[in-house]
């Protein structure tokens, strides 16, 4: 028995709630990945720095990120008199609610399926299935933006000013990069669907049978792209080494360095839940999804952790870069470099 | 070069100007008048190779005259030796052509010893003052001015 | 003028719920106070180890932040001169409540041994200060000791949740 | 000018600013991100101890000169000692051990200060780790200063004359196991900073000061050396029995930030070896010089003999007495040159001390390194020369 | 380049690993102070009374100028100090007072723990400095 | 077509009530104590050095353009990624000219020194 596909005119009251289950389920999964990725980041980095992280706040420091949350929620609210006060709300928000929304499109399993009144329903493990899913998370990424460049302009401050106009110069120049590295895999996948580029995924390597025993995830067959995609989300995100909008050591705290309390909060964790956001889409455009050797999600979760644990450990390890270095990367290095990587990939398909 | 030659030559070339030459545990110490300083510095500069101003700093004698000594501590870098250099100055008339042009360095020691004890450079490039607050008044390390500042006793310690 | 009414401090009164709530305020500001990366001299040294390995203030919660904004704490480390207090009360104004100020080491609490023109004798002349510590520079251990009588002061507040809410102040009680 | 206010932006950077090294204060003017104009404002940390120390007697300004250069009070301490000592002309009477105890902490002090500049360097451009491994490795000598002296930072330790006390029994093996341990330990922080591209491409070329142009301003220390100029106080002009030990003075053509970088991690090196060499010299001996006059007696003579007693008492209530006259005295710090000028009138006070603080020199280079480059060179260049405000402002 | 990312990609690493860690947990484990360690000082008692005769050595070798005595006579015919005050937050730690001492009746002990909330909390007089 | 964008839809209020609620009630129970010093913008605690609004460095909006100008390719490149094995050869040199051209411009953008920043 072939199992049905959930539809809205069809079978709207299950359709809704099964919608709903799945996002109150992805979103709070998010939420709390969020809170506890600040744990792990610093008790990780704690580990390597040779001291141990937060261990006095609960058990093993468990309920840190609560007690931050907490306290930030009861902090004073301050909006500096000369600021825009509306696009000064605005901007935390701008930047917290796309890193969710792009959670929507990812798919974060294989199908579920159920009965329900004697029907087998099968529910894919994905918030909704974008035909142009990976278009959408470019768009949300470009929204991100705006976030930023509200703060540092509606701020009225210098600091966060210049942190602001770093940040969206350097969030522009490796959106492109980032853009068109992933170009190559669309060329490959022949889909913009997250979905369809995790199934093509599954397929035995380089469409060999003898190399079944190995997934045709597009790392191997995309190195140069994988890097660019990794290095450039990581600079879209403001993680080290090209943490230059927040950078603390030039600009104070740059783009916030004018918010306290709760909009400082959705801030700090519009930070985690990018990271957790690229940690996914690499996974799903890169390493083969919620293909694995365990069961869907789990198989999925590994893999974003250990991207996570990845950008964790860079932070850990290396020193900042300079705005011009960091133009002329973008520019000069990975923005010709996925040019490149499109017309070699087209030549290979086409001589393939 | 030892430090009599120096010495002698710099007599020889400013004979005028020297008021003084003191030896003191090996250092010697040349007081000089004040008016033709700069060339006299730029003399030890260049003939000698005195290329390291060390230190630039006022002395405060209250109660003598001239009440104040600007002292400039030389370094010959390729021959490893020191000089001193002294140059009085009076309170009346607190002021002295600046050798920053002789050693870029001396800027902020003459902004310094301005800012502390009131002596005034000419021809500075930018005589502000450095340590204090800009609209303080007195110069703390004159030895009339008291150590607490003006407005406050010294502590001693609690009575109970 | 008939009987006085002692004035009663306006809070949201002792109930369970309002202590509970209290004490779950008081205890998220506890366990996360970030001070301001504020150093002034040697303490300042002495601040940094604390927040070094053999320390690591991290462990109480506490991130150092480089704006006031987003600072619980202020820790005054270092010789506080006449020329530095118009920059320190401007930087303590500028955090939002609540927020607290330890004074660490001799300069800070009481001016040290510079008892001169140009030093403030002790930053309690324009700040509220809330824990001293002794010492020039205290150790690690004194100022992790500090930041513990602190928390000791934020978990014995009154009425916080009510002062958050908008009704009467916060009650500082003796730890 | 008019029309390029409009374009220019002025920035406050400091006093209070996370890598402004304390209280500096630089008043930038930006165009975009190219720094105009760097003026810095210093004096926010001055706590007069020039004024000060003309009101306290000799033994006690020591304590003062610890708080100078906070991160090498042990530096400033020889520094004081060594002038005064001059001042009283006993410089020859210092005995051996005293002399190697003193270089051996003077070393020590050079590492701990050489640790917290890296830490900071590095933390600035963003490299936060080795900040931590370097801080683990300051409290390695934190514990041996606070074996010594009973400090973990103003050491208060040598005394005019000699030393506060003897090093402790058994401090002698943990220091050359430490000393022994530095070069792992560097290349551990070279391993993560010196073959990194980003931190070559952050710091080569940074923050340039050719020879002529460092020797006008007066720099001094490894900021110098890195310039290119072969001068080290310590061999070239030594002191305290720095003739005695075998050791190179770093010296790089770089001019820039990376060169002042790698000199001072190989300064780091030399240090760990001529600790090492001190350690071996060291032989046992009297701590304190024989002048009866200036030095305290030891405690047991205090309380059983009267004329040290009488002693004691002078000492401690009147001080000495230095005959009247000027000198100079500098050392190699670990940041450059550190002078005291002091002015005796044959009182029990100076009557004028002069601190040259190598930093405060060194500072005034920064507007020539950093003006038309970028706001991040700024930071870069603020921590390469290492500067602490404590000295700056006295 | 990419060995030495590498490189120092491993050293953080290698840091991960357990046992690394040299962390003290401070309220629960506590560093063993060096005997020589200055902290809070301790006036020396004798069976009856202090040892401090009140010569005044200390608060005239005290840079910061923060103790405080004033001497008397007890019955005796001995000098003792009938206020002997510390300021502690004006105190720097130096242990000139120790070394001035001739009658080693002031010691430095190893307690640290001294942060407070006020000002008064700081002022030792005799009976708290006699504490052991 | 609603079957797809509605979650999106519903994630999209979900994520916005999310951030504004929690700015919302944290304003609602904050101590708000103003004032003057307080609300004036962070200067590192020294009085203010002119506004902060003012017109900043052409360069920045150079890059702007350059983006816009970059992106346009990207959104092109798109949909012809998707369809490329389908359009073979020809599909190749055409967007191998579109490239060209775009490089051209590029390579001149770079020549005129618009990605320098000393």
């Amino acid at each position: 028995m072939t199992p049905e596909v959930l539809t809205l005119s069809q079978t709207p009251w299950l359709f809704t709630g099964v919608m709903l289950v799945k996002i109150i389920v992805a979103f709070v999964a998010t939420l709390l990945i969020v809170a506890y990725a600040t744990y792990a980041e610093r008790k990780i980095i704690g580990r390597m720095q040779t001291r141990m992280g937060p261990n006095m706040t609960g058990p093993k420091g468990l309920l840190q990120p609560i007690a931050d949350g907490l306290k930030l929620f009861f902090k004073e609210d301050i909006i500096p008199s000369q600021a825009h006060w509306f696009a000064f709300i605005l901007a935390p928000m701008m930047i917290l609610a796309p890193a969710f929304i792009s959670i929507s499109v990812i798919p974060f399993g294989g199908d579920l399926q159920f009965t329900y009144d004697g029907t087998l329903y099968a529910v894919p493990m994905q918030i909704t299935d974008l035909n142009i899913g990976v278009l959408f998370v470019v768009a949300m990424a470009g929204l991100g933006v705006y976030g930023i460049v509200l703060a540092g302009l509606a701020s009225n401050s210098k600091y966060a000013l210049l942190g602001g106009i770093r940040s969206t110069a350097q969030m522009i120049s490796y959106e492109l990069a980032v853009g068109l590295a992933i170009v190559a895999i669309f060329m490959l996948s022949e889909t913009l669907s997250l979905r369809g580029i995790v199934a093509v995924q599954q397929l035995p390597l380089w469409g060999l049978e003898s190399l079944s025993f190995i997934p045709n995830w597009y790392i191997f067959c995309q190195p140069l792209a994988f890097g660019l995609f990794v290095v450039g989300s990581m600079a879209e995100i403001n993680r080290t080494p090209f943490d230059l909008p927040e950078a603390e050591t030039e600009l104070v705290s740059g783009f916030c360095t004018e918010y306290s309390a709760m909009k400082y909060a959705l801030f700090f964790m519009a930070e985690y839940a990018n990271m957790i956001t690229v940690s996914a889409i690499a996974t799903t455009l890169f390493l083969g999804g919620w293909g694995g050797p365990f069961y869907g999600w789990i198989n999925f979760l590994i893999k974003v952790f250990g991207f996570m644990f990845f950008f964790i450990w860079i932070r850990a390890t290396f020193p900042r870069l300079r705005y011009d270095q960091l133009m002329f990367l973008g520019w000069k290095i990975m923005l010709p470099l996925a040019l490149v990587n499109i017309v070699i990939t087209g030549i290979a398909i086409l001589l393939w | 070069m030892s430090d009599q030659k120096v010495v002698e030559k710099l007599k020889a070339k400013f004979f005028s100007e020297i008021l003084d030459v003191v030896e003191f545990r090996g250092e010697t110490t040349v007081t000089v008048k004040k008016e033709r300083i700069v060339d006299i510095c730029t003399f030890m500069r260049d003939i000698f190779g005195y290329n390291l101003l060390c230190d630039l700093c006022g002395v405060d004698y209250m109660g003598q005259s001239p009440r104040f000594m600007v002292v400039y501590n030389l370094y010959n870098i390729p021959t490893k030796q020191r000089i001193r250099i002294k140059a009085p100055v009076d309170e009346l008339d607190a002021n002295i052509d600046t050798v920053s042009p002789v050693w870029g360095t001396a800027n902020w020691h003459e902004r310094e010893c301005w800012d502390l004890l009131g002596i005034k450079f000419n021809n500075h490039p930018d005589l502000r003052r450095i340590l204090m607050p800009a609209d303080w008044e007195g110069h703390p390390l004159r030895k009339d001015y008291p150590v607490q500042g003006p407005d406050r006793e010294p502590y001693q310690g609690r009575l109970s | 003028m008939g009987i006085e009414q002692p004035t009663v401090p306006k809070t949201l009164g002792s109930g369970f719920v309002t202590t509970s709530l209290d004490k779950l305020v008081n205890w998220s500001r506890a366990s996360s106070m970030w001070p301001m990366t504020f150093g002034l001299a040697c303490c300042a040294i002495e601040m940094m180890a604390t927040g070094a390995a053999r320390f690591d203030l991290d462990r109480m919660g506490i991130l150092f932040r480089a704006s006031p904004r987003q600072a619980d704490v202020i820790i005054i480390a270092g010789t506080v001169t006449k020329k530095m207090v118009p920059v320190i009360k401007t930087v303590y104004e500028q955090m939002p409540e609540p927020r607290y100020v330890i004074a660490m080491g001799a300069c800070a609490s009481s001016g040290g041994i510079f008892d001169t023109y140009s030093t403030v004798q002790g930053v309690d002349e324009f700040l509220p200060v809330d824990v001293y510590i002794p010492g020039c520079p205290p150790r690690p251990e004194g100022l992790l000791y500090g930041l513990m009588k602190l928390q000791d002061k934020i978990r014995a507040e009154r009425n916080t949740f009510g002062a958050a809410i908008g009704v009467g102040d916060v009650i500082h009680n003796r730890a | 000018m008019a029309a390029n206010t409009s374009e220019t932006m002025t920035i406050n950077m400091g006093p209070q600013h996370p890598s402004t090294h304390g209280v500096l204060q630089l008043i930038l003017e930006l165009d975009g991100e190219i720094v105009q104009k760097a003026t810095p404002h210093i004096g926010f940390l001055h706590r007069g101890i020039e004024k000060l120390s003309e009101h306290r007697t000799y033994h006690q300004i020591i304590p003062l000169t610890d708080r100078l250069d906070y991160l090498a009070p042990m530096s400033n301490n020889l520094g004081y000692v060594l002038a005064v000592e001059k001042l009283l002309g006993i410089t020859d009477e210092i005995p051996e051990r005293v002399q190697r105890i003193r270089v051996i902490m003077a070393e020590l002090t050079r590492l701990k200060s050489h640790l917290v500049w890296l830490a900071c360097h590095a933390l600035d451009i963003g490299a936060m780790t080795v900040f931590l491994y370097c801080f683990r490795e300051r409290e390695c000598i934190t514990d041996i200063y606070e074996k010594v002296s009973g400090a973990r930072m103003t050491s208060n330790y040598f005394r005019v004359g000699g030393l506060a006390d003897d090093l402790p029994d058994g401090l002698e093996g943990e220091i050359r196991t430490f000393a022994e341990s530095i070069p792992a330990h560097v290349e551990e922080y070279e391993g993560l900073l010196t073959g990194n591209k980003i931190w070559q491409k952050r710091t080569i070329g940074v923050g340039k000061i050719s020879a002529e142009a460092a020797v006008d301003i007066g720099i001094t220390g490894p900021a110098l050396r890195a310039s290119g100029v072969d001068w080290d106080l310590r061999r070239d002009n030594p002191y305290s029995g720095y003739e005695d030990y075998d050791f190179e003075v770093p010296v790089r053509q770089g001019c820039d930030t990376f060169d002042r970088y790698r000199v001072r991690l190989d300064e780091m090196r030399q240090s760990a070896r001529i600790v090492l060499q001190a350690l071996d010299k060291l032989k046992p001996g009297p701590i304190l010089a024989d002048c009866p006059k200036i030095v305290l007696p030891p405690k047991q003579e205090v309380v059983s003999n009267i004329e040290s007693l009488i002693h004691h008492f002078k000492i401690v209530t009147e001080g000495f007495h230095p005959e009247p006259g000027e000198i100079y005295q500098s050392v190699e710090a670990p940041k450059g040159e550190l002078g005291f000028y002091l002015i005796s009138d044959g009182s029990a006070h100076p009557f004028r001390m002069k601190i040259r603080p190598p930093s405060f020199v060194n500072l005034q280079g920064l507007p020539q390194m950093v003006e038309g480059k970028l706001l991040a060179d700024v930071i870069a260049v603020i921590g390469t020369l290492d500067i602490v405000l404590g000295e700056i402002d006295r | 380049m990419f060995k030495e990312f590498a490189k120092g990609l491993s050293i953080t690493l290698k840091h991960l690993l357990p046992g690394n860690c040299t962390t003290v947990q401070y309220p629960k484990q506590k560093l063993e102070m060096s005997p020589r360690f200055r902290g809070l000082h301790r006036l020396i008692p004798t069976p009856d009374r202090e040892k401090c005769v009140a010569c005044y050595l200390c608060p005239t070798v005290c840079p910061a100028k923060c103790i405080t005595v004033v001497p008397a006579e007890n019955d005796k015919g001995e000098k003792y100090p009938e206020v002997f005050e510390i300021d502690i937050l004006r105190c720097i730690f130096c242990g000139y007072c120790v070394e001035a001492c001739p009658m080693e009746a002031i010691e430095m002990t190893d307690a640290y723990e001294l942060a407070n909330f006020s000002r008064d909390d700081f002022y030792f007089d005799k009976q708290r400095l006699l504490k052991p | 077509m609603l079957e797809i964008y509605l979650p999106i839809l519903v994630v999209m209020a979900i994520a916005f009530a999310f951030a504004i609620g929690s700015v919302v009630l944290s304003r609602l129970v904050g101590v708000k104590k103003p004032s003057e010093v307080k609300l004036a913008p962070y200067e590192c605690g020294m009085p203010l050095l002119g506004s902060a609004q003012e017109r900043f460095s052409i360069k920045f909006y150079l890059v702007a353009m350059l983006f816009i100008l970059f992106d346009i390719e990207a959104v092109f490149l798109y949909p012809w990624a998707v369809m490329f094995k389908r359009l073979g050869v020809f599909g190749f040199i055409e967007m191998g000219v579109f490239i060209i051209i775009l490089l051209v411009g590029f390579i001149y953008v770079w020549k005129k020194g618009a990605l320098e920043w000393e």
